[in-house]
């Protein structure tokens, strides 16, 4: 039963990730533009060899079922292809920028989150409350403000002006890089045991995963607050403190279990929307993330690039999907069962 | 109920009521207060900025030749540099963008180069003589006897000849630079250029980064070749992407094209060791460096934007350089008929010629920025005195709008994520619409990402375009190329025999070698261009480098920008 | 002393047109081990003056009046004194066990987590507890269905758990808010067993709220009939239902499916009951009774005390007879 | 007797219950006042703002002054005047992409959840692919594609905003299409189409205009993000996006960004403003679907 299940999954999902693929391939094929022309530069295109050359090397002198094929082929063996602007393989540059931008994206849904589900809880048991009124301005302030604004704003307040936070990047200059596990600074660091590069790192990345948790923390508090209020509504919160029981643990076993099953679906929606925030976030805050990667992958036409940041992103967005869908489960025993 | 974190939050909401507050407040606050906040250069907040008190004591240690600058304050120890960054690799034949070229003039010596920032006459480096024959295609160069590389193999004449050869074979985009081009090493300190035809600029070309001198042996045991076939078969590139090869005043610490490379100071160079030992060239979005040199986050910046020096230049703690930069920004009109019948037109070129406001455009361009009279930037040989600038005269441009018929409507192409020199095509583009509009032409603007604009500009259908051209060689020769069948020139639509007068004096000044005869040919090809060509050249945009005053002498380099060796110096 | 001693309660709700006075002047004993019915239609304020007396109305309610338990002034504890009331001294079974039952949490938690708190009884006693709770209940297998989440059980069954949970601190006192209505027929009789064996075997006191008389028939020792917040009638089951003094609840009785028992057909009240936004002035009932006269609309009947420990608010004679009603309505409809 | 929407789709009782009880928040007479505003400011643009918006015949950096209320760039153009512009632009591009998004997704997910079959199995796996799919990379190759303007920019957010109307339509004519009255009117022997027409639709229409509304944000925000990136508005239009990313690149000169962005935020906060009274006012059951779609 459950290997069926897994089996079914997992054949949409390569079904997913092929029409991905072949998506982006046929997307960047169609698009005008010549990736020798973005690359090569003014000089060497003019040389018909060297743009042979830059041809050749990428395989696009191929006709395009014949390109694909042996992407395809490339692709059971784990090979991306080699990205046209950082000249590296595709599956390095992932490897490196994937890390940074999941960095950025968990602290922020982590402070989403934590703020989220707990001002939206606050919101709906103080209903119609003063604070409920206040929390609703601002959670919906949280998804109309524009994020590149926001960061602009935030990097010249918070990190120029007022110095709390450090500038650009994911760690101080020239600050030697924590050894590569995950590839997400905070993490290596803490477990290398060096809480300089630590306390640095974080502090790089709160201000741009603050940005970046605006939109979703007004999402999530809002979300929560109409979630919870019905929830409360329901008669077994009435029986539970019908029994006695105190306030928080209501809240926090009976109340927030239940509500917590929708909340759940809009996290993983929330976390694929913060990936596409990324690329305005990780432009402003120079952040060397999937986002600013997608981005110049898309205006250099890097084919191979772009095939497998989508394939990546495609793949996050399938994880993400099965992550719910496996919370449901532990959450919700009625899912669970069937 | 459950506490809520206060802090997060807070911060949001005080930061958007004090922005809400800066925007309704002080009118100058802007530029007032950020002075302010400089001023004192104790770097803020957190333990990323390069702080004077730690560093203070590691740096009295290692920098002990800092004394004599005067500069205020402790010199830092390791030079931060924000650039945006255009890097692809480090490997020095393959490289050809301005970062690049920044790394490339750090890690690699090059047989000739330039003294400080005159670009007009290179003299000896590697090669500690040269000679060339009567017709500038035979140059015959002798190494120094004193420079070894990293692994403590002598400088050999194969070493040259290697890297050289390689160049050409790779086919990569600095190719063209030898191109036709044999080197052969005669003996262990003898190098001999064979060019097939007349070379003159060759010596201007020879300091080019990319012709930077590689370690033979080193690079051919990882892969590298000078084979004719090295364009497929060379795959020495990775490996010097991880460690340099050459002899330069610098090492390659760490390459990485898109967060930070840094440099470490060369302990064996052979020349005088630059003050700095390490060098962080970090890749930081122009919009936010002139925040990080302002809170001491970075040391020196590169790609400041003409419009935000201002305010800069009034803050003690830093030093801003402003120079003409030898990019030229420049308009075609397409001469082929079949892109369109107005563009190729010679009414609508004498137009757009007399009806664009040369002045209202340079403002653009900052305080630095100077016209470019002709297609050739100040600083070269051959360059246009001022007074021979096409001047703006509207009666003129809108009696030959007349002739074409009045209310004439032409494409503009640009591209639109493309900056240099912190200035953006958008504005540029906008303003020469704006003008053009005053005497009788619509401009519509057509911008597109750099990747398909290059396109549709290399296969010459662009009606109008506005490109910028950055020298490959401090050599007027190098301009050939906006003629009539050059390579510019073709993508304008103005193919060789379009012009026979403008190609006779094209093809007289290529093959011609002293430098006096070239200037007045080089002059004649320039006023010719001006009153028939199809280019409107409009300035050279200024070029900013602006470093903590604390980080010593600064110079911007018109062939690679920054001389990372002579930063302090 | 009794159990539980109700004296004049009033509540009041805001809504969106001002506050509503939803329940007026009720007065209700129970005594240890009685079982006491509280009937009347949905709406007339029975669910909202049990809740009253676990302080689990809704936000926002005004009460005024009584409610001691055991002697205690119960409006006027503390927070966390109505803490320690709820679940420990006073229980109540909810309506529906599909939804009073929590769908998330397993059955073995939701047996004893009040007993935990409240007793602070170790993990494995209070699962000791439970699986005797569960035989209690008579539910099979119970040591399984503690690990069992609600939806693998019937109706009666999750009705039989609600009600061990209830059950699972002693309490003194049981209100059962409807217990049997959202069940079908044929299982409700072994809830109202249920219910009063365990009344018989714990001697607690048991409020049933039900708007079904015939429920009350076999299982209430007394009974108390609400109308628009007011208590219309009350006194011993028997007797009331044999021989109602208050019009409406003569109406209830007509409009029971069983009431062809006494041969007559079955009487939907005419009218709709009153709503708080619209309660009639004089006698709530007024609009609906087939006996109203002038005077009713513009008095407010008081709770007249009758022989035999019955009362009743109507000053129409209630000892009309039988026939009378029914012809009436006849009339009425005809 | 029954009321009608603009649209000539007879309201429910339900639903006209509904926009009553929204008007009576505090936020969506807000929302609607900014709203309006805005909508006032589009049309009299010309009127109101004090020069051409692509004039360029002031000094360039000015700081706000009783001249320049809001400064001018570094074009020398007025920064209220564009302002003020922007909302011709803004606006009515975010009700277009809307309605586009809103009449390919319903459409779809209509014909998905009432069809059933291949056809949903089809529409649903695009959907799914365009949710796996990174937006920036399908838009900018939509954009790279037909060029950079506006109007391209549109359609790529379409191209990538309609599932979200598509997931909820087929959701919720799916729970309706099992519903009694639906079962029975098909029982009577009207036609598919003519049943999702008068039964199904008006059931839909109420979530999904919630969900527009609140997409009216989002798609002001999409579309300056597009902008900001250069990929969206062609120079010299004033667009709000285009404009912020201008002022970005000169922080001292903070009133060529600053107000561009304030006028992107009132405006996105006024639609939601509304948006989310809307669906405080729709009944629990439906706006479930829309809440958790709604993003």
């Amino acid at each position: 039963m459950l290997s069926r299940f897994v089996a079914r999954r997992f054949a949409a999902a390569v079904a997913l990730a092929f029409g991905v693929v072949l998506v982006a391939f046929l997307l960047t094929n169609l698009v005008p533009g010549d990736p020798a022309a973005a690359n090569l530069g003014q000089r060497a295109i003019e040389d018909p060899d060297a743009v042979a050359a830059f041809r050749r090397q990428y395989g696009l002198d191929q006709p395009l079922p014949v390109q694909f094929g042996r992407y395809l082929t490339n692709l059971l063996t784990g090979d991306l292809g080699r990205s046209q602007q950082t000249n590296r393989p595709v599956r390095t540059d992932l490897a490196e920028f994937g890390p940074a931008s999941a960095e950025l994206a968990l602290t922020a849904t982590a402070i989403s989150l934590v703020l989220g589900i707990g001002l939206g809880t606050l919101a709906a048991v103080r209903r119609d409350g003063p604070i409920d009124q206040a929390l609703r301005v601002v959670s919906l302030g949280g998804v109309s403000v524009p994020l590149f604004w926001l960061a602009l704003i935030a990097l010249y307040l918070l990190s120029f002006r007022l110095s709390l936070f450090p500038g650009a990047g994911r760690l101080g200059p020239g600050a030697p890089r924590p050894p590569s596990v995950t590839g997400m600074y905070t993490v290596d660091a803490a477990l290398a045991g060096d809480w300089a590069t630590f306390r640095s790192a974080l502090g790089h990345v709160l201000l741009p995963a603050m940005v970046l948790a605006a939109y979703t923390i007004g999402l999530l508090t809002r979300f929560t607050r109409s979630s919870v209020l019905e929830v409360l509504g329901n008669d077994y919160v009435r029986a539970a403190h019908a029994k006695g029981l105190p306030v928080r643990l209501v809240v926090r076993r009976h109340v927030m279990r239940a509500a917590l099953v929708p909340i759940i679906t809009v996290v993983g929606t929330a976390f694929a929307s913060l990936l596409a925030g990324t690329v305005l976030v990780e432009q402003i805050f120079s952040w060397p993330g999937i986002g600013s990667y997608a981005y110049r992958s898309a205006t250099t036409l890097d084919l191979p690039a772009i095939m497998g940041v989508s394939l990546f992103v495609a793949l996050v967005y399938i994880f993400v999907n099965f992550v719910v869908d496996v919370l449901y489960g532990v959450i919700d025993p009625r899912i669970r069962a069937s | 109920m459950r506490g809520i974190p206060p802090k997060a939050p807070l911060a949001l909401i005080i930061a958007l009521t004090v922005a809400l507050g800066a925007c309704g407040g002080g009118e100058e606050g802007g530029t007032d207060e950020a002075v302010e906040s400089d001023t004192g250069t104790t770097p803020t907040g957190d333990d990323d900025a390069p702080s004077p008190a730690t560093e203070d004591a590691d740096g009295a240690t290692t920098a002990p030749e800092e004394a004599d600058t005067g500069a205020a304050g402790p010199r830092p120890e390791t030079l931060v540099v924000d650039k945006s960054f255009d890097l692809a690799t480090a490997d020095p034949g393959r490289q050809f963008e301005v970062t690049g070229t920044i790394v490339g003039v750090a890690l690699y010596d090059t047989l000739l180069t330039f003294e400080d920032a005159d670009v007009s006459t290179p003299v000896p480096h590697l090669a500690e003589s040269f000679e060339a024959n009567d017709d500038a295609t035979e140059f015959t160069f002798t190494l120094r006897d004193d420079v070894v590389f990293a692994d403590g193999s002598a400088l050999e004449a194969d070493d040259v000849a290697f890297s050289l050869n390689r160049v050409r074979n790779l086919k990569g985009n600095g190719s063209f630079l030898m191109d036709g081009v044999t080197a052969e090493a005669v003996d262990e300190r003898t190098v001999v250029l064979r060019a097939e035809q007349p070379t003159p600029q060759l010596p201007r070309i020879l300091p080019n980064p990319t012709l930077g001198i590689l370690n033979a042996d080193l690079v051919r045991e990882n892969g590298g070749t000078d084979a004719e076939d090295a364009a497929e078969a060379d795959t020495a590139e990775e490996f010097l992407n991880t460690q340099s090869a050459g002899t330069g005043p610098y090492v390659l610490e760490q390459f990485d094209t898109t967060t930070e490379t840094i440099l470490a100071a060369n302990p064996d160079y052979w020349g005088e060791p630059p003050v700095y030992d390490r060098v962080v060239l970090r890749n930081v979005e122009a919009a936010t460096q002139a925040l990080n040199v302002q809170s001491a986050q970075s040391s020196i910046v590169l790609d400041l934007a003409a419009d935000q020096l201002g305010q800069l230049r009034g803050d003690p703690s830093l030093d801003v350089v402003e120079e003409a930069s030898p990019n030229i920004w420049f308009l075609f009109a397409n001469a082929n008929p079949e892109i369109s019948d107005v563009t190729s037109n010679p009414d609508f070129r004498e137009a757009v010629r007399y009806g664009l406001d040369y002045d209202a455009i340079l403002e653009l361009a900052g305080d630095g920025a100077v016209r470019v009279p002709g297609i050739i930037p100040n600083v070269f040989l051959g360059a246009l005195g001022e007074q021979e600038a096409p001047q703006r005269d509207v009666d003129r441009a809108t009696a030959a709008v007349e002739r074409l018929g009045g209310d004439v409507t032409v494409e503009l192409e640009y591209p639109s994520d493309f900056t240099a020199n912190g200035l953006n095509f958008g504005p540029v583009a906008e303003r020469v619409q704006a003008t053009l509009a005053e005497v009788g032409i619509t401009v519509e603007l057509t911008p597109a990402p750099i990747a398909t604009a290059l396109e549709t500009y290399r296969a010459g259908e662009e009606q109008m375009g506005l490109w910028l051209w950055a020298p490959d060689y401090p050599d007027p020769a190098d301009y050939l190329v906006f003629g009539a069948g050059g390579i510019v020139g073709l993508r304008a639509g103005w193919p060789a025999g379009s012009d026979p007068e403008l190609e006779a004096v094209m093809e007289e000044v290529a093959t011609t070698v002293d430098d006096a005869e070239r200037e007045p040919l080089f002059e004649e090809f320039q006023r010719q261009m001006n009153e028939r060509g199809v280019m409107f050249p409009l300035f050279q945009p200024t070029a900013s480098v602006v470093a903590r005053t604390d980080v010593g002498p600064v110079q911007f380099h018109p062939a690679w920008t920054i001389d990372l060796e002579a930063v302090g110096r | 002393m009794s159990l539980l001693e109700i004296d004049g309660l009033a509540i009041a709700l805001p809504t969106r047109t001002g506050v509503r006075r939803l329940v007026d002047g009720v007065d209700l004993r129970v005594e240890a081990g009685e079982v006491v019915g509280l009937a009347g239609e949905s709406g007339s304020g029975k669910t909202l003056t049990a809740l009253s007396v676990l302080g689990l109305l809704p936000h926002g309610a005004q009460t005024g009046g009584q409610i001691r338990f055991d002697g205690r002034d119960v409006l006027a504890l503390r927070r966390r004194e109505l803490r320690r009331l709820r679940g420990a001294d006073v229980a109540i079974v909810f309506q529906d066990p599909t939804t009073a039952l929590h769908p998330m949490i397993d059955i073995g938690t939701q047996l004893t987590e009040h007993l935990r708190v409240h007793r602070g009884v170790s993990r494995k006693a209070a699962r000791a507890r439970a699986v005797e709770l569960l035989g209690l209940v008579r539910l099979p297998d119970s040591a399984r269905a503690l690990d069992a989440f609600a939806h693998h059980f019937s109706g009666g069954m999750k009705q039989r758990i609600a009600i061990a949970i209830a059950l699972a601190c002693e309490p003194r006192l049981l209100i059962a808010d409807e217990p049997t209505t959202a069940l079908d027929v044929t299982v409700q009789a072994g809830i109202l067993q249920l219910l009063d064996r365990l009344r018989r075997e714990t001697g607690m006191g048991v409020v049933l709220i039900t708007h079904d008389l015939a429920v009350m028939n076999v299982t209430a020792d007394r009974l108390y009939v609400m109308y628009a917040g007011r208590i219309v009638e009350e006194g011993a089951t028997r007797g009331v239902l044999d021989s109602p003094r208050h019009p409406y609840t003569r109406a209830l009785l007509d409009a029971l499916p069983e009431g062809d028992r006494h041969g007559r057909p079955l009487l939907p009240i005419p009218g709709e009951p009153a709503t708080p936004e619209a309660r009639p002035a004089g006698c709530p009932f007024h609009p609906r009774c087939v006996h109203a006269r002038p005077e009713c609309s513009s008095r407010v009947p008081e709770l007249v005390t009758l022989a035999g420990g019955r009362a009743a608010a109507c000053p129409v004679d209630p000892l009309r007879g039988d026939g009378s009603s029914v012809e009436l309505a006849r009339h009425r409809g005809g | 007797m029954s009321a009608h929407t603009a649209a000539g789709i007879p309201l429910t009782r339900r639903q006209r219950r509904l926009t009553r009880s929204a008007w009576r928040q505090p936020l969506a007479v807000i929302g609607l006042s900014i709203a309006s505003v805005w909508l006032a400011i589009a049309a009299l643009a010309p009127l109101i703002a004090p020069t051409d918006p692509i004039l360029q015949e002031s000094g360039r950096f000015l700081a706000p002054s009783a001249e320049h209320l809001m400064g001018t760039d570094g074009l020398g153009r007025d920064v209220l005047s564009r302002v003020l512009y922007g909302a011709r632009i803004s606006i009515p591009l975010a009700f277009m992409l809307v309605g586009l998004s809103v009449t390919v997704g319903a459409t779809l997910g209509a014909a998905a959840g009432y069809v059933g079959g291949w056809l949903e199995e089809a529409v649903m796996r695009v959907v799914d692919l365009v949710f796996a799919f990174p937006p920036i990379i399908l838009a900018m190759a939509v954009v790279a594609a037909l060029g950079p303007d506006l109007r391209n920019a549109v359609l790529a957010i379409v191209v990538v905003s309609w599932p979200s109307y598509a997931r909820v339509t087929r959701s919720l004519v799916l729970s309706l299409r099992s519903s009694e009255y639906v079962a029975a009117s098909r029982l009577l022997g009207v036609s598919s189409a003519r049943a999702l027409v008068r039964e199904v639709l008006p059931n839909v229409a109420g979530p999904v205009l919630v969900l527009a509304t609140l997409e009216l944000g989002n798609a002001v925000l999409l579309l300056s993000g597009l902008s900001f990136l250069g990929l969206g508005a062609v120079p010299p239009s004033p667009e709000w996006g285009a404009m912020v990313s201008e002022g970005a690149r000169t922080f001292n000169f903070w009133w060529i960004g600053a107000f561009p962005g304030l006028a992107i935020l009132t405006v996105v906060l006024a639609f939601n403003f509304l948006g989310d009274s809307l669906r405080d006012a729709l009944d629990p059951q439906t706006s479930r679907a829309v809440r958790e779609r709604a993003l």
